[in-house]
């Protein structure tokens, strides 16, 4: 029912993803209908506010979800071939070798008791069955390609040596160092200063253009994902509400809630005007309702809004049948922009089978 | 800062020790109990028990011993024993790596079945293995070791004769007979500790497990066994190696009772035999030097844990 | 989660209880006296007349080990009592005091916490020399710079706690401020260290007893019938298990009690 | 001791049953634990013993223990057997050896001029042969040929002087061995000759000859000690063991038959017990009563009366024992038989005064029941002496010794029924032998008494004046007669003296004489050839391995 752009199968097929968090007073849904695609190559950027899923959803491809959460529905394919809910002995497979990932905070990201050559060649040597010798040459080859300097004596040293930015660098290099296809970033730069960011964003971008690696960039500041992304995705309490390329998303933005994050993106055009944030804060699990989400932060919202939920509708789109996509296909039809909104559902947009 | 600090614990230390010995000293010459009587016996004459008072120079003022003493063991000379004569560091010395060796085997044994249990404890938490090892924990706690230590002399010594329960055989003599002579005392002595490392293990692990750097090293695709054995429990341990080292002393005053339990030749009995002759300037030389031991451990591993801390845990 | 660790103070509870039980009884019957001799049924296995079979004089171990209770919870008591009262003056001084005071005394605390237990209480007791009596003071002193260190703690924390600033600010006098608004937050830590401290008090005595320095015949202590039982080890084993076991237990009871408090306490704050 | 006197002149025959060298109350030496059995027992004639004693014709004999010598075959010898004791010893140097469980072990390494056989009996050693004049000043000892010290030296009179001269303190003044003040002069007219003047006669002065020879001037006594017995020292570690080796030169042909014993300190009486069961250990000497009857007949062993007497000892100069009826109500209240079945497992010998019936030749009998078991004999006379509604005594116990505890519990008992309660109160070792021995500070203790083979020597204990009369007992009659004893040639009325000694501490009741504890030994089933002792010894010459 949906086109694809490519012929190829998409390298990571997120379909109708549930994911519940088990505690003493019931289930809730921390992610519901999650779509998404990411291509060979591609660079797809997650972005929403803290608490609104993106990070679960990251854990959720590699199966690191915390004990108290699991995949209740929907399935992830990776490379055509479905990747299991939970075992970790499936998960080990990929993790490292075929999807590595790197995280917000690189200083505790880091095992603070082993070496840094003890902690960048381990994967080498299991995935890769490299030799202790094979693999430390590697690992400072890697080092070297991602700006490090005297990469040899790092290997020695231990975390709390070294500063934030060479962390992330080291923690960039070790998730490269078995050619993975798809890099998932987790907020890789908010815990660093700006010049740092920025620093890391290109290299970022270098591997992206050198090695083909496709990137899931998760992130809160939309300004980085702009900077990074081919397509972008924007999540709200456990859903994804907008998705499109990143002109599209930027250009016309048709969600209030990526509308209301554009406002906040500080540019030097807007230097010295008053940001404009969302008012309000992220719907906890327990204060979700039936209706659209957000609801109660939305400046348009109505009657209906807080009643049911909205459709997703498809506003544009390079596959762009009319009337194409059930809730699963819609919004991860790659080059899609789609919206999960009552507002674009009346303003004309492709409905929702369902509205 | 850290500096004035170490050298003010262990100004503090030292004040302790002599506090300790001073206790020691004056206290034993004033309950009752002569020396000199205990050496020789009921047939002795009251003659003979005066030489040998004079002999023994217990028949001096306390102060004037006191002097005496303190000014000896401030070069190291902690006189002779009344007892056997003989110097008491050279009786100390020949006692000493019994146990030692008997408390390092202990400490060896808690490691080697603590962090194991510990582990798994943390792994399955809430599971039924971990419900059982926290009771078999809570039994082991509650255990004390000399009765532990009868129950395996019974076991193991007299219905298995599998060890031997009285023939202390020096490391430097058999390396294997001694070790099969300090198995059961160290076993013993080890089950109260395995079950302390196990409960603090286990919490410590449960701590580290939220940390992110687990998360980090599973996204790498590591084997479970990895994760916890090599990324989890290095950093687990360092507050672990901390209990471990400030119940070295609860180790060494254990195998103070186990070695009556099993007789062996260490610094208990000598310590309880020395006690019962009034033995004095073994009583001191032995409190001084136990007290020593296990202060200075606590002082390393108190200074240890101040100074590792900033260093290997981030924040 | 939460029924887990409320097992624990439950089974501490309900040990705790039936062994109080076992010693109030014990007040009023024993099935035999504890030292009442029969030289010809001597070592008897446990059976229907002698539920834990007899020892070397053909006491009844049961009724022996029903006075040991006595015994063993007036040591615990008793040197809990002196613990605390011991631990309450240092603690409240330096936490109250501060300053040198809290410097002196915490250092005084530190040097003796550093001295391992079971070597000071042999100390102790040699010189104070072996009885029952003697041997609850010894381990009583024991316990001061636990008692003192968390009654400290309590002091350093809720002195500064608003409620108690507002008392102050009030006029309120010291005591009634130790008393009425100190004392009451630092309770329920007082019980836990008691509850602890209990348990270790019963393994100090049965320790000392058993090397023959504790509570001396013909008062029944289990420390004491441990020490007796090994000479007949292999020929009565059954009597070298009771007083084990029951120290066992008692100690299990204590701690389980006192782990069962905390873990209730620490999920309140 | 005393030290002065008056002595008759003594015939040879004295010696049969005269034995000095080692004496010492029970408790002896020992400090620490010990057997659930004895304190320190002394070993016995036992009637079971296996070794032959040869016909002791007091002078002449060839050798002291020679029954196991001539038998020796070539299949005995070899081996060696780890002995347990249960303390440390005092001195390695002979001389200053006081306590009992030392002399026991330096009964292997060293000889005197004389030596006890397994009887008791005083047998030339050193001296091939000796005379005593008339006058019974003079003994004349001949040394015999072929004697050598351990560093193969012979020994020669020089040495026995020399020995015994340190003994008599002639250096400074100060006798070593009270024994020995009656010493005038040691001449030594030739290589082979002694001849040992008294000042005064002194019937138990022959038992004294037993003490060791030493090389003459050897100052390492107390670190290597040489002697002249059938074993030599080796090696001693302190609170460990003390290793003795076999001594080839030894003059008893075809004795010693080990190479080698050692003397294992195991001061608890339970980790000695399961190391000889264990098998670590070979003999296992004064071994509990109780642990004996659980052995079994996998170990070999021997028990028999010793010279080893318990007593409830009353101070008789404190209230309320100043009270001859409250001495004798409590022993009408105490019932001997129940202790003996109850603690010593009827391993005992019920007594009735200060001496072991093993003294046969001394003994009174018929002061056993003196005060047969009658509680309500007891009461009415506590109530004469003014204790109508009951008394409250104190029972002061070693409590290293687990038998005299477990005594003084089944003697409270049967004192309660009485009316008496008492309270048991434990001491240390230590403070036992200051406070209560030495310092009298006591109402009532437990302890037992043995060693000798002198009458005298143990009876002296009671003597008004004696140092150690811990009793506080005073009676100038006892003093009397005590004191015409030693000096009494007639050996008949000699006997009768001190069987009226006892009669008059009996009717004293001045403490409460229990049993006379038997002495146990066990051994491995395959080790031959034990003797037990009358006195605190181990002689392991004649033990050897059944092949």
């Amino acid at each position: 029912m949906l086109s694809a752009p490519t012929e190829a199968p998409p390298l990571l097929d997120i379909r109708d993803l549930r994911v519940e968090l088990t505690t003493a007073r019931g289930r809730w849904p921390v992610l519901e209908g999650i779509d998404l695609r990411v291509e060979p190559g591609e660079t797809v950027g997650i972005v929403g506010e803290s608490g609104c899923g993106k990070s679960v959803l990251s854990l959720s491809l590699l199966g690191l979800l915390p004990p108290a959460m699991r995949i209740s529905e929907g399935e992830i394919r990776y490379e055509a071939g479905r990747l299991p809910r939970e075992g970790e002995e499936a998960f080990r497979r990929i993790r490292g070798r075929e999807i590595a990932m790197i995280f917000q905070d690189p200083m505790s990201s880091l095992n603070p008791a082993l070496t840094i050559g003890e902690q960048a060649t381990e994967m080498t040597r299991l995935h890769l069955k490299l030799t202790k010798r094979e693999a430390r040459e590697h690992a400072v080859s890697l080092f070297r390609k991602v700006g490090l300097p005297r990469p040899e004596a790092l290997l020695k040293e231990y975390p709390h040596q070294l500063s934030g930015g060479m962390l992330q660098r080291v923690m960039i290099a070790i998730a490269l160092s078995c050619a993975p296809k798809l890099l998932i970033a987790d907020e890789p730069t908010t815990a660093l200063d700006v010049t740092i960011q920025a620093q890391i964003l290109e290299l970022l971008k270098t591997i992206r253009e050198e090695d083909g690696t496709a990137i899931l960039l998760v992130s809160h500041d939309l300004g980085v994902i702009a900077d990074m992304c081919d397509r972008i995705a924007v999540m709200y309490a456990g859903q994804v509400v907008e998705v499109g390329t990143a002109e599209e998303l930027f250009d016309s933005p048709r969600h209030p809630y990526t509308q209301g994050l554009l406002q906040a993106v500080p540019t030097p055009a807007k230097k010295r005007e008053k940001l404009l944030s969302i008012p309000g804060t992220v719907p906890a699990l327990h204060e979700r309702g039936a209706g659209c989400r957000f609801h109660s932060r939305c400046a348009y919202a109505t009657e209906r809004c807080l009643l049911s939920a909205p459709p997703v509708v498809r506003v544009s789109g390079a596959g762009g049948g009319a009337g194409a996509g059930t809730g699963a296909g819609a919004l991860a039809a790659t080059g899609a922009h789609a919206v999960r909104c009552w507002l674009a559902a009346e303003e004309g947009g492709l409905p929702h089978a369902a509205g | 800062m850290n500096l004035a600090y170490a050298a003010r614990r262990f100004v503090t230390l030292l004040l302790t020790v002599f506090f300790v010995i001073l206790v020691t000293f004056f206290a034993f010459r004033i309950i009752p109990g002569n020396p000199a009587l205990a050496i020789l016996g009921t047939e002795a004459t009251p003659e003979q028990i005066q030489e040998l008072e004079a002999k023994l120079g217990t028949d001096l003022p306390l102060g004037e011993q006191f002097l005496h003493w303190i000014g000896g063991a401030a070069a190291f000379d902690f006189g002779d024993s009344l007892r056997y004569s003989e110097p008491v560091l050279d009786l100390i010395g020949a006692r000493l790596p019994v146990t030692f060796s008997l408390a390092l085997l202990a400490l060896a044994i808690t490691v080697l079945v603590a962090v194991p249990l510990g582990i798994a404890a943390a792994r399955r938490r809430g599971k039924a293995l971990d419900l059982i090892i926290s009771a078999v924990t809570q039994i082991g706690l509650a255990i004390p070791s000399f009765w532990s230590g009868i129950v395996l002399v019974l076991v193991f010594g007299v219905m298995l004769k599998w060890f031997s329960v009285s023939h202390y055989v020096p490391w430097s003599e058999n390396a294997w007979l001694s070790l099969r002579s300090l198995l059961l005392p160290a076993v013993a002595l080890s089950i109260p500790q395995i079950a302390i490392v196990v409960r603090y293990l286990r919490t410590t692990m449960l701590e580290q497990l939220h940390l992110e750097y687990v998360r980090t090293a599973r996204s790498k695709g590591l084997r479970p066994s990895t994760v916890y054995y090599k990324h989890v429990l290095k950093n687990a341990l360092i507050p672990v190696v901390t209990v471990v080292g400030m119940n070295f002393g609860e180790i060494l005053a254990g195998s103070l009772v186990i070695e009556q339990v099993f007789t062996l030749p260490g610094l208990g009995r000598l310590l309880i035999t020395a006690i019962g002759n009034r033995d004095y300037p073994l009583v001191q030389g032995l409190v001084l030097l136990v007290a020593s031991i296990v202060i200075f451990v606590n002082f390393v591993v108190d200074l240890s844990y101040a100074w590792l801390n900033p260093k290997i845990r981030l924040r | 989660m939460n029924s887990g660790k409320k097992i624990t103070l439950w089974i501490g509870l309900t040990l705790v209880a039936l062994l109080f039980v076992l010693m109030a009884v014990s007040l009023f019957y024993v099935p035999y006296g504890a030292n009442e001799m029969n030289i010809a049924g001597r070592l008897q296995a446990p059976g229907a007349a002698h539920w834990l079979g007899t020892d070397n004089f053909g006491r009844d171990i049961l009724s022996r080990i029903m006075e040991g209770t006595q015994t063993a919870f007036s040591v615990g008591f008793f040197s809990v009592c002196i613990g605390l009262a011991g631990g309450f003056l240092l603690g409240a001084a330096a936490g109250y005091l501060g300053r040198w005071a809290d410097e002196l005394l915490m250092r005084a605390v530190d040097a003796l916490m550093a001295f391992p237990g079971i070597l000071l209480a042999l100390i102790l007791v040699t010189i104070f020399k072996p009885s029952l009596g003697q041997t609850i003071i010894a381990i009583g002193i024991l316990f001061i710079p636990s008692f003192a260190r968390v009654i400290r703690g309590g002091f350093l924390q809720t002195k500064e706690a608003d409620f108690v600033k507002a008392a102050r600010g009030m006029g309120a006098g010291h005591a009634a401020l130790i008393f009425r608004h100190i004392v009451p937050h630092i309770l329920s830590s007082v019980i836990v260290t008691a509850s602890l401290c209990f348990s270790a008090a019963i393994l100090v005595e049965a320790a000392l007893s058993y090397l023959g320095l504790g509570v001396q015949p013909p008062d029944p202590s289990w420390g004491r019938m441990l020490n007796e039982s090994q000479a007949y080890m292999s020929k009565a084993p059954w009597y070298a298990l009771a007083p084990g076991l029951f120290i066992t237990l008692t100690v299990l009871g204590f701690n389980l009690l006192g782990d069962g408090i905390r873990d209730l306490r620490d999920r309140r704050a | 001791m005393r030290k002065s006197f008056k002595l008759y002149p003594s015939a040879a025959k004295l010696l049969a049953v005269l034995f000095a060298a080692t004496a010492f109350l029970s408790a002896c030496g020992g400090n620490n634990a010990n057997n659930n059995g004895a304190a320190s027992p002394s070993g016995s004639n036992s009637p079971s013993a296996p070794a032959s004693e040869s016909a002791s014709a007091s002078g002449e004999s060839a050798s002291p223990s020679s029954g196991a010598a001539t038998d020796s075959a070539g299949g005995k010898d070899g081996g060696q057997v780890v002995v347990v004791i249960p303390q440390d010893i005092d001195y390695l140097d002979p001389h200053l050896a006081v306590a009992a469980g030392t002399s026991e072990v330096l009964f292997n390494i060293f000889e005197g001029l004389l030596k006890p056989n397994s009887k008791g009996e005083l047998q030339p050693a050193i001296a091939e042969s000796y005379e005593i004049s008339p006058d019974g000043l003079t003994y004349t000892f001949k040394l015999r040929d072929g004697v050598k010290f351990h560093n193969g030296n012979p020994v020669t009179s020089a040495d026995v002087k020399y020995s015994y001269d340190r003994l008599a303190g002639k250096d400074t003044g100060k006798p070593l061995l009270s024994s020995f003040a009656s010493v005038d002069t040691i001449e030594t007219p030739d290589d082979k000759t002694v001849v040992i003047k008294l000042k005064e006669n002194n019937t138990s002065f022959l038992t004294a000859l037993t003490s060791a020879v030493i090389p003459k001037d050897y100052q390492d006594s107390n670190k290597k000690p040489i002697g002249t017995g059938p074993f030599k020292f080796k090696e001693y570690a302190a609170g460990q063991k003390i290793v003795l080796e076999k001594n080839p030169d030894y003059y008893v042909k075809g004795l010693p038959h080990l190479d080698q014993v050692e003397f294992r300190i195991i001061t608890d009486a339970e980790a000695a017990y399961l190391a000889f069961k264990s098998g670590e250990i070979d003999l296992y000497p004064r071994i509990g009563t109780e642990k004996l009857a659980e052995l079994g007949d996998e170990f070999g062993q021997q028990s028999g009366p010793q010279n080893l007497v318990q007593e409830l000892v009353l101070n008789n100069a404190k209230k309320p024992f100043d009270d001859i009826r409250v001495r004798q109500a409590i022993n009408y209240a105490i019932d001997k038989d129940e202790i003996i079945q109850g603690v010593a497992l009827g391993q005992g010998l019920k007594v009735g005064s200060h001496l072991s019936s093993v003294l046969k030749q001394y003994y009174q009998e018929g002061l056993e029941d003196l005060y047969k078991t009658d509680v309500e004999k007891a009461k009415s006379l506590l109530a004469e002496a003014g204790y109508k509604d009951g008394l409250n005594i104190t029972i002061s116990v070693p409590s290293v010794y687990p038998f005299h505890v477990n005594t003084a519990q089944v003697i409270a008992q049967q004192l309660e029924k009485a009316g008496i309660k008492a309270k048991i109160e434990s001491v240390e070792w230590a403070v036992w032998l200051d406070r209560i021995y030495k310092g009298r500070d006591y109402e009532s203790t437990i302890i037992a008494f043995d060693g000798k083979l002198n009458p005298y020597d143990i009876l002296n204990k009671f003597l008004s004046d004696a140092p150690n009369d811990f009793f506080n007992y005073k009676n100038p009659e006892y003093d009397k007669t005590l004191k015409s004893a030693l000096t009494e040639v007639d050996e008949t009325k000699r006997a009768d003296l001190y069987k009226k000694a006892q009669t008059i501490l009996a009717q004293d009741a001045a403490a409460v004489f229990i049993q006379d504890i038997y002495a146990s030994v066990a051994y491995k089933k395959n080790l031959a050839g034990y003797q037990l002792y009358p006195i605190y010894v181990q002689d392991l010459s004649t033990l050897y391995w059944e092949k």
